[in-house]
């Protein structure tokens, strides 16, 4: 029973950043400031919703013996560290070519790449 | 009959790309019209095959006790893919192709070959 | 040499994840398993190994650097990345921004010392790089909460540059 | 069909809806970076998904799949990022 | 195309013999596993995008030949329908090696089972054969794009 | 040119509605009346062909030849791109 | 190894093997590719031929792909065939005939007509590649093989089109239109497969011919099926891209897209006859099919006339000779349901369209490598600016009027025989269609007569003065098409005996198809 | 007999045809050559004669094809000018007619069950 | 527990078919292509949920990765 409760705690968890970060999406009043939400909080929410299904698979390869829970356990991980190199990148390279293509960030206190861009 | 949803859905996706291919007048959006009735016919060949509570029909590591989905739909959809992707990429190569002599993209200019 | 080694042995350990559990040798790999896996890590040795080492730096051979490289994976970086999310939460639910594009010049030399900063500052708090010097590695960041106009690298990223110097320089 | 199986699909099945706040995204978004951001969140969100899915069937082999995306999402973004940039010419 | 940020660069570097090998795991598990010659050799075309972006076209000419992807994707057509005249001793298409015993000849266990590389006929060689031609083609496919590009943009766009 | 319009207009909304019959009539989602040929695959590919994949056995050995017509519409792809830019990348 | 049950595949492999290697042998020698692909196709000719007699004298061939043997048994337990399956009756060689004669003359007439553009073996890959989609299309016994084929003929058609669109914009644009009008047929038999896996879970041909119902959604699969394939086939009004195709590709590739259209036309027979057959109101059928090909004859010679480019011209005369083979093949369906009248006169009325499918894939053939020798020639297709050519160019002169002739459906050659067959039965179907067939001859005489005046009569005009015979591979082309021409004028009956008849009874008797594979009458 | 051709209400045949074509043609021939012979070469009677104007140069006494059935076409003005305005050249129209025969056939099959 | 897998069916299309009515709708190219690239992802998630694993891969590298590479192309090459 406490397997159920480790799981739903991870899975809450991971589904409470992947809800904050898709509505930050829809909040937030430019470009860089959504891609910190949608960045951080899905990748967050991703990690942990894969470590819940880990876990799961390592609980039940102990209860059953089962070889096949070694394989899901394997790929999640790989899955996660692929998200995990690849969406920050993503993520920069979606804010410069923002910034290239002329989209200013809003708001905005100080802009030294802006200025650095002039001289 | 709420239960047909996902023909629906099929019938929906073709007419999309039907209504992309008769009323929009740029030849990429006519390439997308395309990609849009590929799918519509990937989706509804899929859910042909669909069987409910059955698992995919590989045996490798599958959990036990389950019926399966038929299977030849999705290899004939794994057909259709590559197909439409073929169709894709010639097609967006010739507009290439026409945007290099006629120096526009739109339909209504691209039509030397007429009467 | 040593270049197609490195990369041959990259993909042998890639294969040899994919495929765990499916045989007896160590426990994981069958004999059939192991020998493909050492045939094609061989293929893609000699297709990616001009893409892996355009230059030549055998920095990262070093172990130590890798534990150091996971000590800091799991310790200061996830614990960063909690915060940050915490603070992202505190913000989607209250709107309080103050945003700018700041640069910081954190003085690492090797690429991927910089994208390791790079992407540790895109995951932690309240920052986002948006841009990089290509010369001399200076990173423009878009802060999301600017508490001053003149900002130094502590600011922006605790200490991360020092331990990605002793990680990859 | 196990006991398990209402753990994995539920949050599976919350996750499509906030696919569906990012599609919003998608639809408002007055740039195109705007647009792209929704479809990387939408990328990310399904490669979390079909985790889910996939441990909810206890199909181990569907993981591949979201190896997959989690892979070649990334291209897409970089395509569309590369375009918006323009850059120098060569 | 000119290459994108150093960031990117350096990522892809790491990215680019992962995704290969992935799609060379996809490919000869294709009788295993979901996945086989289209879609391995699918991803491994997508590891090619991946440098033609990153790199910009200039720079990753020096990393993928055409006339050489051009040659493998032909080789690997003949060799997919060599295999499929190899079985005409009996009928086009005739899966001989199956249950022979020898090379890819394993008898495979009825029922659910973790499988076994060694089993399937010619079916895991034709995945290969289709494996090298997809790949290899989806190169083509993209270089041959990515050059045409620049041909056909406007002049005063360039 | 408004007259062609709403000819096109009116065929297009027949077209769906005539279509959209064909979604309700088919059989439910989700149920197959026949599936005697893909009985026949799942019960017997595995013997046969030796593989566990039983969409690839069909790919590759029930289906070979379509297979082959596949890889051919890929070729002939190709060989149209390479055609259609001779010369024009060297 | 004993090749002779193994002639069905070998057909279409050949070709196919010759396409993928064709890129390696380039690398030995650039002249290899074109003298290598017309030994590929003349192999797959010996072998279309071989199969034919085989056909004839023994009755319909199957080839099973993968099975155990060549010889078809059914799978223990199963009412229908798992695999694919070539079927070969007396049509589908009828066709594969025709197929194969004009790949291969279009090939020899490549050899020099193409021979200063780069890129050869992509030219010559392409070629053998249309042909092996025509050959799939007209030997294949499974409905989604049948698609797959037709993307093949149908990519390989586009490509060719478009090939000298590196020099200017128009074969792209007429590539493109074909392009986006063959991939919407594509994607519509692509949906009715699934309609008919749907319903009855079989894709084999014959299995289905004998389990359709006729139910609703096979009403919906019919009337997507008949329409995208007479538009491939080029009836009105969806002939536009007819013009713009032909008029735009290489002139061998011309001869070859003809052909390909009618492997369309073929499938259409296919569907109508030998999966429906009676089961579908036979007359209502029928008169769409009549209509298409009324409208097809009368909109293509009347915009014929006005046309002043040659190839465009005669572009539009295919879409009207067209109508003829569905005006006689519809009067056969729309009274396939009457034994006497079919009997009467509808077995007459479909051996008069279907004779006709092969007299124009010559004819037209011909009249397309007379267009592409002034061409090569005088390097214009403008009408306004040729004429007097027939000084210099005294080969293709007569081949011109042979053609020319054999359209206008003069006697004795073979265009009159076979539109004598339609004319006659049609008329006691239905008199007024008979007279429009007639008029519409006439017209199409009148609009070659505007041809022959403006190309070859009238002074040697100075500019061309240069010009002179075409080379021999090209004018060895169109002598084997005139004299096939000037033999099925001569003799009809020997053909109409010989592979008309047959193809028309097998198109009729769908028992008959569905028995060589499930057994049983 | 050979080449004889059965359409189920009358025959044709190419042979007799032409053998009947070749005795007609002889008969011309003959009669040709009955007639008197009073035409001189190299004299007047050689030249064109095109009302007393003097010969065009050869460009221009070549008909172009434009001008052919110019008569034709001007009389059916109100056939051909919508046949030619329907062809459009357009794409979206092209696609548009197969929708809209599309739908004509699947209402007249359906209709007619 | 049946029902909810359909209600997740029903879920993931409806929000399919908006997207590609985005692609179709958007009329700058490049938001079009990006809405192409949501639908096909939101498809080959569809596959998956069919339990059609391998379509579901081919869908995925051929629909978000390829086609959105060589539509980039055609959109660059045409501007």
């Amino acid at each position: 029973m406490s397997i159920k409760i480790v799981l739903g705690l991870f899975l809450g968890i991971g589904v409470i950043f992947n809800c904050l970060g898709s509505i930050g999406l829809l909040r937030f009043p430019d470009v860089y400031t959504r891609l910190h939400a949608s960045t951080k909080a899905t990748t967050f929410g991703s990690i942990f919703t894969s470590l819940a299904v880990v876990i799961y698979s390592l609980y039940r390869w102990s209860s059953l013996g089962d070889s096949k829970f070694v394989v899901l356990a394997f790929h999640t991980i790989i899955a996660l560290i692929f998200l995990i190199i690849t969406n920050p990148t993503g993520a920069h390279a979606i804010a410069r070519a923002a910034h290239r293509s002329g989209v200013l960030p809003k708001q905005a206190v100080i802009d030294q790449l802006k200025e650095a861009k002039l001289k | 009959m709420i239960s047909n949803f996902p023909y629906i859905a099929v019938i929906v996706f073709i007419s999309l790309g039907i209504y992309t291919l008769i009323f929009n007048k740029n030849l990429i959006k006519i390439a997308i019209g395309i990609c849009l009735i590929e799918n519509g016919a990937n989706l509804f060949l899929i859910t042909l095959g669909y069987k409910k509570g059955a698992v995919a029909p590989i045996y490798t590591m599958a959990p036990a006790g389950q019926s399966m989905v038929l299977p030849t739909p999705q290899a004939l959809t794994l057909t259709s893919i590559v197909i439409g992707l073929a169709t894709t990429a010639l097609i967006l190569s010739v507009a290439m192709m026409i945007y290099k002599h006629y120096g526009t993209l739109d339909t209504d200019e691209v039509r030397r070959l007429r009467g | 040499m040593i270049d197609f080694f490195i990369t041959f042995l990259i993909s042998l350990f890639t294969y040899l994840f994919l495929t765990a559990s499916s045989g007896e040798i160590l426990g994981f790999w069958s004999t059939l398993e192991l020998s493909f896996g050492v045939a094609l890590s061989i293929i893609v040795a000699l297709l990616a190994t001009r893409v892996l080492f355009q230059k030549k730096s055998y920095r990262m051979l070093n172990p130590l650097r890798w534990v150091i490289f996971f000590i800091y994976a799991f310790g200061p970086f996830f614990l960063a990345m909690a915060k940050a999310n915490i603070d992202v939460a505190y913000r989607v639910i209250t709107g309080k921004i103050n945003p700018g594009i700041v640069k910081i010049s954190p003085n690492l030399k090797t690429d991927l010392g910089v994208t390791l900063l790079a992407n540790s500052i895109t995951l932690t708090p309240g920052t986002l790089s948006v841009d990089i010097d290509e010369e001399n590695n200076d990173l423009y960041i878009h802060w999301i909460n600017v508490t001053t106009l003149k900002p130094t690298t502590k600011h922006i990223c605790e200490n991360f540059p020092q331990w990605i110097r002793r990680i990859a320089e | 069909m196990n006991e398990f199986f209402k753990i994995f699909i539920i949050p599976g099945g919350l996750l499509l809806i906030f696919m569906f706040i990012a599609l919003i995204r998608l639809i408002l978004g007055p740039t195109t970076p705007d647009r792209v951001v929704a479809l990387d969140t939408i990328n990310t969100l399904v490669v979390a998904g079909m985790v889910l899915v996939g441990a909810a069937y206890e199909e181990v082999i569907y993981i591949d799949v979201a190896i997959v995306y989690a892979l070649l999402s990334y291209i897409g973004t970089l395509y569309v990022a590369k375009y918006l940039e323009g850059g120098p010419k060569e | 195309m000119s290459p994108m940020s150093k960031i990117v660069r350096t990522i892809t570097k790491f990215v680019y013999s992962i995704i290969i090998i992935f799609g060379f795991y996809i490919i000869v598990h294709g009788h295993l596993t979901p996945g086989g010659g289209f879609q391995g050799g699918a991803v491994t075309a997508s590891a090619f995008a991946l440098l033609l972006v990153s790199y910009g076209s200039l720079a990753s000419k020096k990393f993928v030949k055409k006339d050489f992807l051009s040659f493998l994707e032909s080789s690997g057509l003949t060799l997919f329908i060599a295999l499929a005249f190899l079985g005409l001793g009996t009928t086009f298409f005739y899966n001989l090696l199956a249950n022979s015993g020898g090379w890819f000849g394993n008898v495979s266990s009825v029922g659910i089972n973790p499988g076994d590389m060694n089993t399937g006929g010619v079916v895991p060689l034709m995945n290969m054969a289709v494996g090298l031609e997809v790949l290899s083609g989806l190169g083509v496919i993209l270089l041959v794009m990515a050059g045409a590009m620049e041909f056909t943009k406007k002049k005063e766009n360039l | 040119m408004k007259t062609k319009k709403i000819i096109f207009g009116i065929a297009f909304l027949l077209f769906f509605s005539l279509i959209l019959v064909s979604a309700f009539q088919m059989r439910p989602f989700g149920e197959p009346v026949l599936s005697e040929m893909d009985d026949y695959f799942i019960a017997n590919a595995q013997q046969e062909t030796g593989t566990n994949n039983v969409v690839t056995s069909i790919v590759f050995d029930y289906r070979g030849f379509d297979t082959l017509g596949e890889a051919t519409v890929l070729f002939t792809a190709i060989c149209a791109i390479i055609a259609l830019f001779r010369g024009v990348s060297k | 190894m004993n090749i002779l049950p193994h002639l069905p595949i070998l057909i279409i492999a050949l070709p196919l093997l010759g396409a993928f290697i064709l890129p390696l042998l380039n690398r030995i020698n650039k002249k290899v590719p074109g003298i290598f692909s017309v030994l590929i196709l003349g192999a797959s000719l010996f072998f279309t031929i071989l199969v034919a007699i085989k056909v004839m004298t023994v009755g319909p061939q199957v080839y099973v792909f993968g099975a155990q043997s060549t010889g078809f048994t059914l799978p223990s337990g199963l009412k229908f065939p798992i695999r694919i399956i070539f079927e070969i009756d007396a049509m589908s060689i009828f066709m594969g005939l025709i197929t194969a004669m004009v790949s291969f003359l279009g090939a020899v007439y490549s050899l020099t007509f193409i021979q200063k553009e780069e890129g050869l073996d992509k030219y010559y890959a392409l070629l053998l590649l249309l042909t092996v989609g025509m050959f799939g299309m007209e030997l294949t016994g499974d409905i989604f093989n049948f698609f797959v084929f037709l993307e093949i003929a149908s990519i390989a058609s586009v490509a060719l089109i478009s090939f000298q669109a590196l020099y200017k914009g128009e074969p792209a644009e007429a590539g493109f239109k074909y392009m986006v009008v063959s991939s919407i047929s594509a994607l519509i038999v692509l949906f009715a497969v699934g309609i008919f896996y749907g319903q009855y879970d079989v894709l084999n041909l014959a299995a289905l011919a004998r389990l359709i119902k006729y139910s609703q959604l096979d009403k919906i699969a019919l009337g997507l099926m008949v329409p995208v394939l007479a538009m491939k086939a080029g009836a009105v009004p969806m002939h536009m891209w007819t013009p713009d195709a032909y008029s735009e590709a290489p002139a061998p590739i011309t001869m070859i897209l003809v052909a390909a259209s009618q492997a369309s036309l073929y499938a259409l027979f296919r569907v109508t006859f030998t999966l429906y057959n009676i089961q579908l109101n036979t007359l209502t059928v029928g008169w769409v099919i009549i209509i298409f090909g009324l409208l097809s004859m009368f909109i293509g010679v009347t915009m014929a006339i006005i046309q002043k480019d040659i190839k465009r011209l005669m572009a539009y005369h295919a879409i009207s000779q067209t109508g003829y083979m569905l005006l006689g093949v519809g009067v056969g369906l729309a009274v396939l349901a009457d034994p006497v009248a079919l009997q009467k006169y509808g077995i007459t009325a479909m051996e008069g369209g279907i004779f006709h499918i092969m007299n124009h894939a010559m004819y037209k053939g011909l009249l397309f490598l007379t267009a592409g020798a002034l061409f090569y020639r005088t390097g214009t297709r403008d009408l306004n600016h040729m004429g007097g050519l027939a000084h210099s160019m005294k080969y293709t002169t007569i081949f011109f009027i042979i053609g020319a002739a054999a359209i206008a459906g003069l006697p004795p050659f073979n265009g009159f025989a076979s539109k004598l067959l339609i004319y006659e039965s049609v008329y006691r179907f239905n008199p007024i269609l008979s007279i429009i067939a007639m008029v519409v001859s006439i017209l199409t005489l009148a609009s070659f007569v505007k041809v022959f005046h403006s190309a070859f009569l009238g002074p040697k005009l100075p500019r061309y003065k240069e010009v002179k015979e075409v080379p021999t591979s090209m004018v060895f082309a169109m002598a084997v098409l005139s004299g096939i021409i000037i033999f099925f004028g001569l003799f009809p009956d020997v053909i109409i005996k010989n592979l008309v008849h047959p193809a028309a009874m097998s198109l009729i008797e769908q028992v008959k198809y569905s028995a060589t594979i499930l057994g049983g009458m | 007999m050979l080449g004889l051709l059965e359409t189920g209400s009358g025959f044709w045949n190419a042979i007799i045809w032409l053998v009947i074509i070749l005795v007609l043609g002889a008969l011309v021939v003959y009669f040709r050559n009955k007639g008197e012979d009073s035409y001189k070469k190299r004299t007047e009677q050689d030249k064109p004669f095109i009302s007393g104007n003097p010969e065009l140069n050869k460009e221009d006494s070549h008909l172009s094809a434009s001008h052919i059935y110019w008569g034709f076409t001007e009389a059916l003005k109100d056939y051909y000018h919508p046949l030619i305005d329907f062809h459009t050249g357009n794409i979206n129209d092209y696609t548009g007619w197969i929708i809209v025969v599309t739908v004509l056939v699947l209402i007249m099959v359906g209709v007619s069950g | 527990m049946s029902s909810f897998v359909e209600i997740i069916h029903l879920v993931n299309l409806v929000i399919m078919l908006a997207a590609a009515l985005l692609a179709v709708l958007f009329r700058k190219l490049l938001p079009s292509v990006i809405a192409l690239s949501v639908a096909s992802l939101l498809l080959s998630l569809e596959f998956y949920l069919l339990h059609a694993p391998d379509v579901a891969i081919a869908e995925a590298a051929i629909g978000a990765g390829l086609t959105m590479a060589i539509f980039i192309f055609a959109i660059r090459g045409t501007r």
